[in-house]
């Protein structure tokens, strides 16, 4: 029994009790969320592996044990949370969107218990808390209707799989009697040889609820909304940390191995099952990509942006080898940073230039040099580039892949990564580089606070980047408790794959030196000069009689124009159609039901009396 | 001591590289000039034009101008000390064929960062064309590494090369022939030789990203277009022509891909953007497809 | 059987204020309010006394006629529980009352609302069929006088369709009771219970039916529920969140008392005696409730009547927990049910309060709500919040268990609950959709609503009650668990404490 | 055939009543006729819980001549109970019909009608 575990929940819910009551002075709410988040981190630290705690809860009738257990996979996963949320909530203090820290704390609170938690009760309830936690967050971003609609579909999207979920969990009760994941895990590894559809069906219960908190195709659609129309400070949060509760369900809930035994394979030795999934996850890949390409709006672009990613992870994960696994957490950790750092960037443009609109921004980079630098090395770490550390699980994953012998899902995936550059570049093109517009002379570069914010996050992609070890050897601890063969760390620089090694200090090492080489090049050659950004083909001249403004000569507008036509097909997949036409069912089954309740006191006499009748032939014919 | 000497060899190698890759330039301007029946500049005037553009004045439009062409040029002096070419193998534990062409990207990246930040929309169009076609070529290229991959059953560049020593018959351009045509294909496309030229189309985007360069910027661009010239075949080379035992066999087999790639751009048209992804997409990569299924079955 | 006369106090006393309330009227109007609250507060206090000092188990007898002979209340857990949760949700009210009822006859409301608390406490306490039907005429003839209270006609239109078919109801449960006393001879609910498969199956059938089909007007099961959004839009606010808080538990109390106790039979799961198991009839009736309800808000743009579709559908997902027949899905019916009060009734009386201030009842007249009272909306957002069965609030417990429970028993109950899942997607878009417009922002700026101390009482303790519902589930849980027991073990439960020497036959 | 009415008459004749009212309170649009209607029910209910006390040979139950009472040991007295019964359901049928007639006189006044189908609010 270790009651620092509890600490973990109990201390960001007092947090946000407190931040709840003082909501109004936004930077006392900030001050408070980020406090908490810095404590919980502090505790997190006394926090190991293998501790666990549990408390009863009389409830149905009996005392509901409620398990916190401590595991290799959540120590991780509440590591990167955690620290990612304490430099969130800590830029948060210079921000000011409508984010609402209690909220970010009530999330805090669910985020440890899931991550922690050992029993379907307190894993559910701190889902849905989650859930609801962040719809309410949704709510308030700078289009206050758009944003109104947004966190009304993720609400829905969010609940039918809740309500997924729920069924799966007391089927898994009825069948076991016992609320324990890890007891439940077990006994459904015990029987999939004999029942396999049956346990599938069951896996899938889970698996809905986590696709759609992932937001894994055909489960994706809320995902540019919310992220698009959520308050600025709120976005880095939802895709950073929280796109990872469904990866994190599907590591625990689906022991995908256990399918190995129950279905036949596939091509690559890979089951039925798995490979399914994989390709799910290529085509997730594949669709945010494509769809980024064109996105106008820029939060809307990188939340694509992040679907792709967790198309990435999900098909990764979905091999089931140590390598896929391995490859599959460190791409979500990679992702968590680097695209969190992309949000918070974003964050910092959008709060100085007030637009989102890639097409209306443009030659920022002069006026906030360190958020351009911070974009730029994120953008390198998304598009996988080394040394920064989006290359080396994107490396990991192509090996996992081929080893597999999936060679369709690998070029797929390979053509995800060459369009993820594509669109990385026309969000940097179209924020940073181009033609400075003058309504944003007066822009200026964020605070200290946020320099700070800026300069940590640089310093961690490019870390992690050079020394990968450190996320993968804590990730080997995990591949090693799931009953899978670690990959070895031969140290901390190495990533290690199936087919050839990478040193990554090698990679930058070999980078300084030519780098070096390119400047001493650079300034040994004749002396340049530095002239206006007007001073280019129009040779200075921008005759504004004839209507011409800098944002003439910025391209930005339909950026990939040509290439639309290529990728048509892709926009004829209705998913979104699908659900809203539901919905639109729904809602005429509804308006035609209302009719019933004509408000005539006969008919409702009427509507008795034949209920009545209708028993009475029932009782007569049994 | 050995890091000394690795740095000097490295050093050694990109010089090698830019020199084999701007007289490979000078050779095809000569070539290309043959066929169209001029006489062309001597093969050295490319050293010439570098000198010359080194030492010229010109203008900048600020740091970022400059960091993207210094990166475009230094990214790519970097990826090429990881690619064994004959004898010369400095890293031969570390030549992981996605991780240089990972590498190679930041090139990319940081040239397109240079010439948008000059705010030129000509440059950008270049730019956006580049990515277009980038993503063109690199489906059907990565269908054939991934093949090989499978084939080899490795991924690093120096083990792909042992695997097809003992001989001619041995190498993959014989055991892999669809993958060869497929790959041969995407690098008219690296290159961005005729009928994918489209990035730096001079008559419609006045050069597209060359058009704010000037003087040692052009200089550079010059350099990184020699090293990438150079790593691209050297690829080629390492992946379907069995490597080579001495670096003067491999600069020759360089020649040989570079000289087809000649020949077949001094008599193309050249494609619309989107004809030329759609044509990547097509043939190469059916044939890449076709390849990589012969390899899996 | 312990014998514990002075419980009658909980009916007779407010019985005895309704009638002399005219005298106190005489002095002033504003006193009769005060009467009611005080009485009600009598009875709150007297009935958590006997709660929480449990009293319980315990028979009134009257007159020393020992049951099954004499007329009898019974007090077992589920009586004491809810009876506690009437009086405390009618004090809360009454609270209310002292600020909305102005208008009209205010004498006159005071004696309705006292009856209609009285009858409603009656239904819960007695242990005779017959008394059960005089408490829910005493309930059912005070709670159409008090929907058709107040200054908008709708009031009226609304309370005569409640009075249409809530006299048919009774009447049919009337002819239930007299089927019954036929073949037995005895409307003590203990003796028949005990001696209910004596009778001639068809004939029970029949009378079952009868019964059911009557009890299922109060507890708002469709196709018997057709008063309800009329009425619930047309009355006063304070009446509408009687009617659900109050008339809604004794409604569904009554049902179920008939269906598991009287004519049940107990197992694991209780089906009932006869040709039909009206068990199963229930839930599918519940099933349809559920589904029609909810449906029915969905496109519904008046809140209040939304609120009262969502009550249809709410009471639905009360009777589906009952109708499994097991404790767990009793004892989520019971939760939820309370649950469901708490919650509705604030909401309802929100809803007054916005009135009052000149809000209209249209969807679109929330938006921006935030910025003109934040306390009313942060209660509307608790509520809502409760009834979707958010954690943190007291609704997530009830609709786990009874999710549960449905699943614990598996079968049809899968897709009766699947069902009602679905449904609840659709509530929880109802729901959300006026949150989303509460918080979101309006262009013309509005004035601040203010709410004086009397109806911010109730609506604080209400949300401050769901709140700590939420977190420790415990007090209400070991309450719903205990009353739940009486409902699944009838002889153990309930006839052998009335009647300690009966033998089951 | 005596035999059959006197055991059947009153039967047969409460579930005419409730099939009258019924019938009336479906069918007929004014309030006030379905207010009777109401009543109707409500007598066939009454009569029916008194015929069930009552049969052709009962005597009155009354201890006052105690052999009358029970007959080769069953009881032939008439049952008195559904008779107190009907006398509280009448009370309460009063007053129910009272309340109806009220709110109805009441919705006349408000609405300007007494046809039942006309009693509605416009969509709001």
């Amino acid at each position: 029994m270790n009651s620092n575990l509890i600490w973990l929940v109990a201390l960001p819910l007092i947090g946000s009790a407190v931040a709840a009551i003082v909501v109004r002075y936004k930077f006392l709410d900030r001050l408070i969320t980020f406090l908490t988040f810095a404590t919980t981190l502090f505790v997190l630290f006394s926090v190991h592996v293998g501790q666990s705690y549990s408390w009863g809860l009389n409830f149905l009738g009996t005392t509901l044990n409620l398990t916190l257990n401590v595991s290799h996979l959540s120590i991780f996963m509440l590591y990167i949370s955690i620290a990612f949320g304490t430099v969130l909530t800590f830029y948060s203090l210079i921000d000011h969107s409508r984010m609402k820290g209690f909220l970010l704390l009530l999330i805090l609170a669910a985020n440890n218990w899931i991550f922690m938690s050992n029993d379907m009760v307190g894993f559910f309830f701190a889902w849905e808390l989650m859930g609801w936690a962040s719809v309410v967050s949704v709510l308030g971003g700078r289009e206050r209707e758009k944003s109104r609609h947004a966190a009304l579909y993720y609400m829905i999207m969010s609940v039918s799989g809740s309500y997924s979920m729920f069924f799966g969990i007391f089927t898994l009760w009825r069948l076991t009697g016992t609320f324990s994941i890890s007891a439940n895990i077990a006994y459904l590894s015990s029987i999939v040889g004999i029942h396999p559809w049956w346990v599938l069906g069951i896996v899938s219960l889970f698996f809905v609820t986590f696709m759609i908190k992932a937001g894994i195709f055909p489960f994706h659609t809320w995902v540019p909304l919310a992220y698009a129309y959520s308050p600025d400070a709120f976005t880095p949060f939802l895709s950073a940390v929280m796109s990872k509760y469904g990866i994190y369900g599907m590591l625990l809930f689906m022991p995908l191995s256990l399918m190995e035994r129950g279905f036949p394979s596939a091509f690559g030795g890979v089951p039925w099952t798995n490979y399914i999934f994989v390709w799910i996850g290529v085509i997730t890949a594949v669709l945010g990509t494509v769809l980024a390409i064109f996105q106008d709006d820029v939060k809307k672009l990188f939340a694509y942006s992040s679907l792709s990613n967790l198309g990435y992870v999900v098909a990764a994960i979905a091999l089931f080898t140590p390598v896929g696994i391995t490859a599959g957490i460190f791409h979500a950790f990679n992702h968590l940073l680097f695209k969190g750092t992309l949000f918070i960037t974003l964050l910092a443009v959008i709060s100085r230039s007030g637009t989102s609109k890639l097409s209306e921004m443009g030659g920022l980079w002069k006026k906030m040099p360190i958020t351009f630098f911070t974009f730029f090395v994120g953008i390198a770490s998304a598009a996988g580039i080394p040394p920064f550390n989006g290359f080396g699980s994107k490396w990991l994953i192509y090996q996992a892949m081929i080893k597999q012998h999936l060679p369709f899902a690998t070029i797929l995936l390979f053509l995800a990564s060459t369009g993820a550059f594509m669109y990385l570049f026309k969000a940097f093109h179209s924020i940073f580089l181009g033609q400075l517009s003058h309504d944003y002379d007066r822009v200026k570069e964020v605070s200290a606070v946020g320099k700070i914010t800026e300069f940590f996050l640089m310093f961690a992609m490019t870390f992690f980047g050079v020394q990968p070890g450190y996320i993968l050897k804590p990730i080997g601890a995990i591949v090693k408790s799931m009953g899978l063969k670690p990959l070895p760390v031969m140290a901390n620089g190495y990533v290690t794959g199936m087919f050839s090694n990478i040193y990554v200090p090698l990679i930058s090492w070999s980078l300084a030196v030519s780098f070096t080489l390119g400047f001493i090049l650079f300034f040994v050659s004749a002396k340049h000069k530095y002239v206006s950004q007007e001073n280019n083909y129009t040779a200075g001249q921008i005759p504004e009689d004839w209507g011409l403004t800098p944002e003439t000569y910025q391209f930005s507008w339909n950026f990939y124009q040509p290439v639309e036509k290529l990728f048509a097909p892709f926009f004829r997949i209705k998913i979104d159609g699908f659900f809203r036409g539901t919905g639109d069912w729904t809602k005429t089954i509804g308006s035609a039901i209302k009719e019933i309740f004509v408000g005539n006191a006969q008919m409702y006499a009427f509507f008795a009396i034949v209920g009545l009748i209708i028993f009475v032939i029932a009782g007569w014919m049994a | 001591m050995t890091i000394l000497l690795k740095l000097i060899q490295g050093i050694g190698v990109g010089a090698l590289s830019i020199a084999v890759g701007l007289l490979f330039i000078g050779i095809g301007r000569k070539i290309t000039a043959r066929i169209q029946r001029r006489y062309g500049p001597p093969p050295i005037q490319n050293f010439f034009d570098i000198f010359k553009l080194l030492s010229k004045r010109s203008i900048s439009h600020g740091f970022a101008f400059d960091l993207g062409l210094i990166a475009g040029f230094s990214a790519l002096l970097a990826a090429v000390v990881f690619l064994p070419m004959g004898q010369i193998n400095i890293f031969p534990h570390n030549s992981s064929l996605i991780m240089i062409i990972y590498l190679m990207t930041m090139a990319y990246l940081g040239m397109a960062m240079g010439v948008s930040s000059s705010g030129n929309p000509n440059a950008t169009i270049g730019i956006a064309r580049a990515l277009t076609m980038m993503m063109g070529y690199e489906v059907p290229f990565a269908a054939v590494i991934f093949s090989v991959y499978i084939f080899s059953r490795t991924g690093s560049l120096a083990n792909i090369v042992a695997a097809q020593s003992g001989g001619f018959l041995n190498w993959n351009l014989v055991r892999l022939p669809f993958g060869f045509v497929a790959a041969e294909i995407a690098l008219q496309g690296m290159l961005g030789e005729k009928p994918f030229d489209m990035t730096i189309a001079p008559s419609e985007i006045a050069s597209g990203p060359m058009v704010e360069m000037g003087g040692k910027y052009l200089g550079f661009g010059m350099l990184q277009h020699s090293i990438g010239l150079f790593i691209e075949t050297g690829i080629m080379v390492d992946l379907f022509l069995g490597g080579a035992s001495n670096i003067w066999i491999f600069i020759a087999k360089q020649f040989v891909l570079y000289f087809a790639a000649l020949m077949i751009n001094a008599i193309m048209p050249r494609f619309r953007i989107e004809e030329g992804v759609s044509f990547m997409w097509k043939f190469p990569l059916l044939l890449g497809v076709v390849q990589a299924l012969i390899v899996v079955l | 059987m312990s014998i514990f006369n002075n419980a009658a106090l909980l009916i007779g006393v407010p019985l005895l204020f309704a009638f002399s309330i005219p005298l106190f009227g005489l002095i002033s109007k504003q006193l009769t309010k005060w009467v009611t609250l005080f009485v009600i507060g009598f009875n709150a206090t007297f009935s958590l006394y006997i709660l929480l000092a449990h009293k319980y188990p315990a028979v009134v007898v009257m007159g020393n006629w020992v049951p099954p002979f004499g007329e009898n209340l019974y007090i077992g857990p589920v009586a004491a529980f809810l009876v506690s949760v009437i009086s405390i949700i009618g004090l809360l009210i009454a609270i209310y009352n002292l600020w909305a009822i102005k208008l009209g006859d205010v004498t006159r409301f005071s004696v309705l609302f006292l009856m209609f608390t009285a009858g409603a406490s009656g239904i819960v306490l007695t242990g005779d069929i017959f008394n059960l039907f005089i408490f829910m005429e005493i309930t059912g003839i005070s709670s159409y006088a008090l929907a058709a209270y107040g200054p908008r006609r709708r009031a009226l239109g609304g309370a005569f369709k409640f009075l249409v078919v809530s006299s048919i109801g009774s009447t049919l449960y009337l002819l239930g009771v007299t089927l019954i006393y036929t073949q037995l001879g005895t409307l003590n609910i203990a003796e028949i219970a005990a001696r209910i498969n004596q009778t001639t199956p068809g004939l029970l059938t029949f009378a079952g039916i009868l019964l059911i089909s009557g009890l299922a007007v109060e507890a708002e099961l469709f196709p018997f529920n057709g008063w309800v959004p009329d009425t619930y839009t047309g009355a006063v606010s304070g009446v509408s969140a009687s009617l659900s808080g109050i008339a809604a538990i004794s409604g569904v109390y009554a049902l179920f008392r008939i269906a598991m106790t009287v004519l049940g039979r107990d197992g694991a799961y209780v089906f009932t005696y006869g040709k039909l198991d009206l068990m199963t009839v229930i839930a599918i009736l519940a099933t349809t409730t559920v589904i029609i309800g909810e449906l029915s808000a969905l496109s519904q743009k008046n809140v209040k009547k939304m609120l009262a579709y969502s009550s249809m559908a709410q009471m639905g997902l009360v009777a589906v927990g009952f109708s499994i027949g097991s404790k767990l899905g009793v004892y989520g019916g019971i939760f939820q049910l309370v649950n469901h009060s708490i919650a509705k009734s604030m909401l309802f009386l929100i809803i007054g309060v916005l009135a009052a201030a000149g809000l209209g009842e249209k969807v679109e007249n929330f938006r921006g709500l935030w910025r003109r009272s934040p306390f009313l909306s942060l209660a509307f957002t608790i509520g809502a919040f409760s009834m979707l069965g958010f954690p943190l609030f007291a609704g997530f417990w009830s609709k786990f268990a009874i999710v549960g429970a449905s699943i614990q028993r598996g079968g049809w109950y899968d897709f009766v609950i699947g069902l009602v899942l679905f449904a609840s997607i659709v509530e929880a878009f109802y729901y959300l959709r006026i949150v989303t417009y509460i918080f979101s922002s309006t262009e013309v700026k509005a004035p601040k609503i203010k709410v004086s101390l009397s109806p911010a009482i109730p609506i604080f303790v209400l949300a401050v009650a769901i709140i700590a519902i939420g977190v420790y589930p415990n007090f209400i849980g070991n309450f719903s668990m205990q009353s739940a027991g009486e409902f699944t073990h009838k002889m153990t439960g309930y006839v052998l404490n009335v009647i300690p020497t009966i033998v089951a036959h | 055939m005596q035999e059959f009415l006197q055991n059947w008459i009153y039967l047969i004749a409460s579930v005419s009543l409730i099939g009258v009212g019924l019938y009336i309170v479906l069918t007929k649009e004014n309030i006030f006729k379905i207010i009777v209607g109401l009543n109707i029910i409500e007598s066939g209910t009454n009569l029916f819980m008194v015929a069930i006390g009552w049969h052709p040979n009962a005597v009155m139950p009354i201890y006052t001549a105690t052999d009358h009472l029970v007959a080769n040991g069953k009881v032939i007295a008439a049952d008195p109970l559904p008779q107190s019964l009907v006398l509280t359901a009448i009370v309460i049928g009063l007053g129910t019909t009272a309340l109806a007639l009220t709110i109805g006189i009441k919705i006349f006044e408000k609405y300007g009608t007494l046809d039942v189908r006309k009693i509605k609010e416009a969509e709001e």
